[in-house]
């Protein structure tokens, strides 16, 4: 049997695997949390309450609408988006001439009140959330018992990912953003609703979040408190990432993931602060983050 | 930032009289306060007032919003329990030991934190207090989720017995007016004057020769001694040292605290200690979930009351007849 | 001239920066197929001018009528619509667009604009760099990608501010000769110029601006006359 | 106006300085030799480099390659502050003043250091009055004397210069960088800044970067002229004003 | 004698807008209620009161709310008291100020061992009697190879090692064991190692929402099916509702109550859920008992004066829904059976609160540590 670092390859690979999947969750989430930052330069510490109401609008919509899987995949985060723009469109948009800093209180204290609202109707041990019939079981890879469902959240994250990415990097509407990004006024004396713009993207942010979240459902269990612990490492994770860069996010989630996942295996019990070190590692020698544009 | 700026020096001189009157009026009513309202329960307001302000420091006077500081108050609240309790140090140097641990502590955490700014800043300092976070919850002196229990409060210079309330409650009143001289005396120093050109413009201090990130980590450090100082008070007042204390939503707390007190306000973050905590024991009771109104006061605060309440009465035209108004 | 319709009529524009009042009632015409330039010194205004009536200082009172449009009233992002088109001092240019990206950014808003072709004819160094991004350009390529920009979408008048700024005088001979073209065409032009001699080649009309003001107005063929006081004012 | 040839030392100097901007070359192949009691012109058009090369100088942003000496000693890999204490104090090109502090107060910031009261944060605020009469001899100097107890941000903006060139000047630096210290003044402060630098000059070696050539022709005893990040000519203001690259580049062709 | 201030007040100090609000919570309040109803409404003539209170899992909002029910509001005894460190410090405070602790929402045995108190009790489980339960009788049971997923903290190892001690013990062995760090939301790593181990049982040394998640992922790694059984060592039934008998089936715990035991468990469970929408946990359970008993006991004395009452506790027996034959121990622990059960499958289930099958019964002395080696020195 061929070994690395002591433990038999096929375990190794299996890891690895786990470590991609964890990483799609999170590059999912940092993406969204990148993209906010990018456009609207809040640093937004909803984001958890909002991959955990993800998951929530996916529960409801199968108990009370009998809605399956794959309608709340598309129907829990055009809700989530929604009320996002909502929040944008009342709140938020008062912050922007403001130092970035009220941004995120009050985006802190929005998951504050999410979290603890849906804690006082749906208590803190979860509800149950089952996964789709067609991806349930799983298949024999040989060096590891892949569910199907997993390797659908695999599949899945890249899909999103490489479509946010190409979203913003080749459409005119990402032209838009980016340039709206650099200087917004100018954009909007150019004929483009800025405003609107924005509103959209918070949207699209809170939307990849509950995405994010009614992936999870299946596999985490839903409770109110799923996003809150999650929030602070996907913060580590954009902050080694480089806050203003998309790909810097998506990348930086997988590889996390990934790291995170292997020290799961050789020293489990540092799994949960492997990332603050790498981030204060970071830190020291590439300030900016690892693709981040110096400031 | 856009906080409003320290008490400006050309308030005019009955201004100051009248100041001068409200804060020995202030320390009437903590001298007497004891006899009329729950003891511990106002000692718990003194450290939460002080570690608020010494937060504030950092926030305020510095421009550097921390989102760790649970980690210098629930460290220290963990190494003066340990000291005192199983080393049997006096409750004086058990205090002492708290505030250098928690100084060393910011003197790490700062080190990395530094480096960024703003958002960034905010960012770090979270992660790192919950590196910190998860150190004290698999340590093995801090009895995990059990906390450190029982801490004896001992006796204050040898003889001063503080398990008698009411002297507790003077050697908690004494360590807090002690902490906001301290700060007061940090915020109206030399010092405190290249702090505050520092957050003007950064660039032009550097310019004139000054290594801002040594002035940031000292600004770091002592509010984060400070926070040690309120910290290990809150021990010796619980006698128990636990997670929560060194948990992330303290950290919110304390942000939330000097928020609606009013950044940047030497007396702020005390109003806005009185409130959270007054808020936590009454809500207590109700059946109202605590967070979420918590959560609501964070947003309406940021969205229309960002002055907080000393602030916006500094702002008022009372604040202005007593000299208290300074410039935006 | 004057017989042709008066396209932007300002009255009584001030305008404020935060607590700061920086226009005090600017008063001024611009008709249709006209180039007027605005004169005067650093910071009396000029710039300020062009950024109220587009709308992107919004503290401001008065009265600014385009093609029939109450701009006052106009949110910013509409003001494009009624066909105006304004390149700033500091050009805008975006860095993390590629040139063709930069170009093709604003919205069309009518079909009487320049097609590509006609635009990299016009500008052949943007032809080649078009794939690079914005900010490698040089001030010179950037100020022509700022104004090719706005001649695609079709603007009826071009709100210019120091588009010589900075420039090496080969390339202000170009901007010139971009100019003349534009003003055959019959596009309409409000240029703010330091440069006089540029300027004067140029204008059909003229404003001078003081504090916040403008002092005086008058049509190229009065320059002559009026060089004495210009001379007083700006320095020329 | 010009200092006798024979005390000129070099006092500041650069080598083969280069600094990339991801791909982009900002400043490339600069040499220059600052020399005690002159003052040096940069000039050059927009996006020449002019402000870069300044903080390269000033270490705010740190060269690709090259070598910078100051007073002697190599400050290639010196932190900005160091070198601002070694005596190589600049302005800023956006005027650089402390806001809400008030004129006398900017001007006691910049003293609190050389006078060792910048650390003590045990002590009163009133220590700092000792630092008042400098302050005041040095606002009186720059015609500020009637504005110390208001805001710097009251101020207009060309007394904002002003206020920052005093600032600058109570640090008594060897070396003096000005970044357009002109721009944005009024006639009467454009003078009284003139004869202020001159003044400076005498014991100072000062680089300045300035569009006003009037200025320049008046004031400076050497000229470089910058074009894409890289010199294109050098010589004091008749030489390089008659030379037809520049007069291409930057000066125009028409005549003045 | 007689009653203090002529009303008897008791507070419900529990964690109701947290991490444990499905612990106990308010429900527990409603409990306390049913308890007093039960009792019928009065003692001794006077009136009982019911208060309660959110400590927000603060031990410093716990101790300064119950000193001020105790200075303050009359308050004669505190209950519920949801995790360890709240109860320990109200305890403590209890001890301190005389008066009377019933802690049923704690699992620390510190509370009955080292930092006992005369007037301090500990009602329903504890760590060790869950160790025993699942880790003792599941291998008699035929799980006799065990590999632990465990929490890595102090609670974690402490549920760790007691098990193992009782699995090995009883014959069993235990194969390994990884330590994964508090609220990770990913278990699969872990799992795949378990798993890899081959050991019969994967014992869950956590709490809350790991042990969930954990469960939840074993069942879509396929390792019930793959013929390993899970145990979690602290999991009530509000946990395993919110989990959904589809993920938990097959899972053995151990827990001090199930409502579908016998005619009296069913009629209070009945009543439980007309007033709450839930079937009690042995949490909730509990808090009834403790209520009950601690009315039983001013009744027998005739006052509600703290020595006399705490003497009355420890020696009464307990006879109630909740322990059939409870009695208490001199550090203050009530020993009473408990019960291994496994979780039904979804067939199985005749409805919707129809989740447990009982294993066996855990008999109380062997449940609990004997008072005398509790290293309570009230036990000496
Ligand atoms: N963003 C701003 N905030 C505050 N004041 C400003 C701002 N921009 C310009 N000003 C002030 O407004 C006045 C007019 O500025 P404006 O830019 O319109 O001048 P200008 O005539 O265009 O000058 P220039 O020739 O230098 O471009 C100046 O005094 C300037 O200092
Ligand atoms: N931080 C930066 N990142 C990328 N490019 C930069 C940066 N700073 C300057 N540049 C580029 O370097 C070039 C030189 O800029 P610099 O500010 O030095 O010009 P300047 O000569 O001072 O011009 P001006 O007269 O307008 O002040 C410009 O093209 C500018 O866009
Ligand atoms: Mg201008
Ligand atoms: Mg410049």
């Amino acid at each position: 049997m061929i070994m690395i670092f002591g433990i038999p390859i096929q375990a190794f690979l299996g890891q690895l695997l786990i470590g991609l999947i964890n990483g799609s969750f999170y590059a999912m989430l940092s993406l969204g949390l990148a993209i906010i930052f990018g456009m609207l330069r809040v640093i937004n510490f909803a984001h958890g309450a909002q991959y955990m109401m993800g998951a929530f609008a996916g529960m409801l919509l199968l108990t009370w609408l009998g809605v399956n899987y794959w309608f709340a995949l598309i129907f829990a985060p055009v809700i989530v988006g929604l009320t996002g723009i909502v929040v944008e469109r009342f709140a938020l948009r008062r912050l922007y001439n403001l130092d970035h800093l009220y941004g995120l209180l009050f985006t802190f204290g929005l998951a504050l009140v999410v979290e603890g609202t849906f804690r006082y109707f749906y208590g803190s041990s979860g509800q149950p959330y089952a996964t789709p019939e067609i991806l349930s079981g799983g298949v024999n890879l040989g060096f590891m018992y892949l569910p199907i469902y997993r390797g659908w959240v695999v599949v899945a994250s890249l899909i999103v990912c490489i479509g946010t990415w190409v979203l913003i990097e080749k459409t005119r509407l990402g032209a838009y953003l980016r340039a709206a990004t650099e200087n917004p006024i100018l954009v909007q004396s150019f004929g483009i609703n800025v405003p609107l713009l924005l509103t959209l993207t918070y949207g699209l942010g809170a939307g990849l979040a509950a995405l994010a979240g009614i992936m999870a459902a299946p596999i985490y269990q839903v409770s109110p408190l799923m996003g809150s612990n999650l929030i602070i490492v996907v913060f580590a994770i954009v902050v080694v990432g480089g806050m203003g860069s998309i790909l810097g996010a998506i990348i930086t989630g997988y590889a996390l993931g990934i790291l995170e996942g292997l020290t799961k295996v050789f020293y489990p019990e540092a799994s949960n602060i492997v990332i603050f070190v790498i981030m204060a590692l970071v830190l020291l020698v590439r300030p900016a983050g690892l693709f981040g544009r110096e400031a | 930032m856009n906080t409003s700026t320290i008490t400006s020096t050309d308030t005019n001189n009955t201004g100051t009289r009248i100041q001068l009157a409200l804060l020995a009026v202030a320390f009437i009513a903590l001298l007497v306060a004891p006899f009329v309202f729950y003891p511990i329960f106002l000692m718990k307001v003194l450290c939460f007032a002080l570690f608020a302000c010494a937060f504030n420091l950092l926030l305020g006077y510095t421009g550097l919003l921390s989102f760790g500081h649970a980690a210098f108050f629930g460290g220290a609240s963990y190494f003066t329990g340990y000291v005192v309790k199983e080393l049997g140090f006096p409750p004086e140097l058990g205090i002492l030991v708290g505030v250098a641990g928690a100084a060393l502590l910011g003197l790490v955490m700062g080190f990395f934190a530094i480096r960024r700014q703003g958002i960034y800043f905010a960012m770090v300092t979270l992660a790192l207090a919950q590196m910190f976070y998860f150190f004290c919850l698999q340590a093995e002196f801090t009895h995990g989720e059990d906390g450190l229990q029982g801490v004896p409060r001992g006796h204050l210079f040898g003889f001063i017995d503080l398990n008698e309330p009411l002297n507790m409650y003077f050697f908690v009143l004494g360590v807090f007016v002690i902490g906001i001289f301290a700060i007061w005396r940090i915020v109206h120093s030399p010092f405190g004057m290249i702090l505050k050109s520092i957050r003007e413009n950064e660039d032009r201090a550097i310019s004139l020769g000054y290594s801002v990130n040594r002035y940031k980590l000292g600004a770091f450090v002592m509010s984060a001694a400070l926070a040690g100082l309120a910290g290990g008070t809150k021990t010796l007042v619980f006698q128990f040292a636990t997670l929560t204390d060194v948990a992330w939503q303290m950290s919110g707390e304390v942000i939330l605290m000097t928020l609606l007190g009013g950044i940047g306000t030497i007396f702020g973050p005390i109003f806005g200690a009185g409130f959270v905590v007054t808020l936590q024991n009454y809500l207590a009771a109700s059946s109202f979930p605590v967070t979420v109104l918590t959560g609501l006061i964070f947003m309406i605060c940021v969205l229309v009351f960002r002055r907080g309440i000393i602030g916006e009465f500094n702002a008022s035209r009372l604040g202005a007849r007593l000299g208290l108004r300074t410039k935006q | 001239m004057s017989d042709r319709e008066i396209l932007l009529s300002v009255r009584d524009l001030n305008a404020w920066y935060d607590e700061s009042h920086v226009l005090h009632g600017v008063n001024l015409n611009v008709r249709r197929g006209e180039t007027v330039t605005i004169l005067g010194r650093n910071g009396v205004g000029k710039t300020t001018t062009l950024r109220s009536i587009v709308g992107i200082l919004r503290k401001r009172t008065g009265e600014i009528e385009f093609n029939g449009h109450d701009l006052m009233r106009l949110p910013l992002h509409k003001t494009a619509k009624t066909g105006l088109g304004f390149v700033p001092e500091e050009r805008g240019i975006f860095a993390s667009l590629s040139v063709e990206e930069n170009l093709m950014l604003p919205p069309k808003i009518s079909d009487s604009g320049m097609s590509i072709e006609e635009i990299y004819d016009l500008f052949p160094n943007l032809y080649e760099r078009k794939t690079s991004s914005g900010t490698k350009l040089s001030g010179g390529e950037q100020q022509m990608l700022a104004m090719a920009r706005m001649l695609r979408i079709g603007v009826d008048m071009l709100l210019l501010d120091e588009p010589t700024e900075g420039l090496a005088p080969v390339i202000v001979q170009r901007i010139g000769e971009v100019l003349q073209t534009l003003k055959q065409r019959g596009m309409t032009i409000l240029l703010i110029e330091q440069n006089f001699r540029f300027a004067s080649k140029i204008a059909d009309r003229f404003y001078l601006m003081e504090h916040g003001l403008v002092s005086a107005g008058f049509d190229a063929d009065e320059l002559p006359a009026r060089m004495d006081m210009l001379h007083e004012v700006l320095g020329v | 106006m010009s200092q006798n040839a024979n005390e000129a030392r070099v006092v500041l100097s650069a080598r083969d300085l280069r600094r990339d901007f991801g791909g982009f070359t900002a400043v490339n192949n600069v040499n220059l030799d600052v020399e005690h009691a002159r003052v040096h012109a940069l000039i050059g058009p927009n996006g020449a480099g002019k402000t870069t090369v300044f903080n390269l100088l000033t270490k705010f942003l740190q060269p690709t390659s090259g070598k910078i000496t100051l007073l002697g000693q190599d400050i290639t890999k010196t932190p900005p502050a160091n070198v601002a204490r070694m005596g190589l104090v600049r302005s800023f090109q956006i005027s650089a003043v402390f806001p809400h502090l008030t004129v006398l107060e900017n001007v006691r910031v910049a003293l609190q250091r050389p006078n060792h009261l910048a650390i003590q944060f045990w002590r009163s605020m009133d220590t700092l009055d000792r630092l008042n009469d400098r302050a005041m001899a040095l606002l009186t100097s720059v015609g500020l004397e009637k504005d110390i107890d208001s805001y710097a941000a009251d101020l207009s903006y060309g007394r904002k210069r002003v206020l920052e060139i005093a600032t600058t000047l109570s640090l008594d630096p060897k070396v003096l960088l000005l970044d357009e210290p002109m721009a944005g003044m009024g006639q009467e402060d454009v003078g009284r800044v003139a004869e202020i630098i001159r003044e400076v000059a005498r014991s100072r070696a000062v680089l300045m970067v300035e569009h006003n050539l009037k200025v320049v022709a008046d004031l400076c005893d050497h000229i470089t002229v910058l074009q894409r990040g890289e010199i294109l000519a050098e010589g004091n203001y008749d030489t390089v004003s008659n030379d037809e690259r520049v007069r291409v580049a930057y000066m125009g062709t028409d005549d003045e | 004698a007689g009653v203090s201030d002529d009303i008897v007040k008791i507070g419900i100090l529990n964690d109701q807008s947290g991490v444990y609000a499905d612990f106990g919570g308010k429900w527990s309040y409603e409990a306390a209620k049913m308890a007093v109803e039960d009792f019928g409404g009065t003692v001794l003539g006077k009136k009982i009161d019911v208060i309660t209170a959110d400590h927000q899992n603060k031990p410093d909002v716990a101790a300064n709310i119950a000193r001020q029910w105790y200075d303050e509001d009359k308050v004669d005894a505190i209950m519920e008291l949801t995790t360890s460190s709240v109860a320990l410090a109200v305890q403590g405070i209890s001890k301190e100020k005389k008066k009377i602790d019933i802690v049923t929402g704690a699992a620390t045995t510190e509370l009955t061992g080292k930092q006992c108190s005369p007037y301090g009790f500990h009602w329903a489980y504890d760590t060790h009697a869950l160790a025993v339960g699942t880790g003792g009788a599941l291998v008699k049971n035929g799980g006799d190879t065990w590999f632990f997923l465990t929490a890595d903290y102090a609670f974690g190892y402490s549920l760790e090692e007691q098990t193992a001690k009782f699995v090995t013990d009883n014959g069993g062995k235990v194969l390994g064991s990884v330590r994964h760090p508090l609220s990770s939301t990913d278990f699969s790593s872990f799992l795949l190692q378990a798993q890899a181990s081959g050991a019969k049982v994967i014992g869950l040394a956590d709490a809350g929402l790991d042990t969930a998640n954990a469960i939840k992922q074993a069942s879509e790694f396929g390792i019930v099916q793959g013929g390993q059984r899970l145990a979690a060592l602290l999991f009530t039934l509000a946990e395993v509702h919110g989990l959904g008998a589809q993920a938990a089936q097959g899972l053995s715990l151990t827990e001090g109550f199930y409502w579908d035991r016998n005619d009296e468990s069913r009629e209070f469970g009945k009543r439980f859920h007309d007033r709450t929408g839930r079937m009690p946990n042995m949490i909730q359970a509990g808090t009834y008992s403790a209520v009950l008993q601690y009315l039983k006991a001013i009744k027998e004395v005739g006052t509600d004066e703290t020595e006399a009452v705490s003497k009355a506790l420890h020696e009464m027996p307990v006879h109630d829904v909740f322990a059939p034959n409870g009695k208490v121990g001199a550090n203050g622990r009530m020993i009473y059976d408990m019960y291994l059960m496994e979780v039904k499958k979804p067939s199985e289930m005749k409805g919707d609160w129809d989740y447990y099958k009982v294993l066996d019964t855990v008999p109380g002395d062997k449940a609990f540590i004997k008072p005398s080696e509790s290293g309570c020195a009230l036990a000496q």
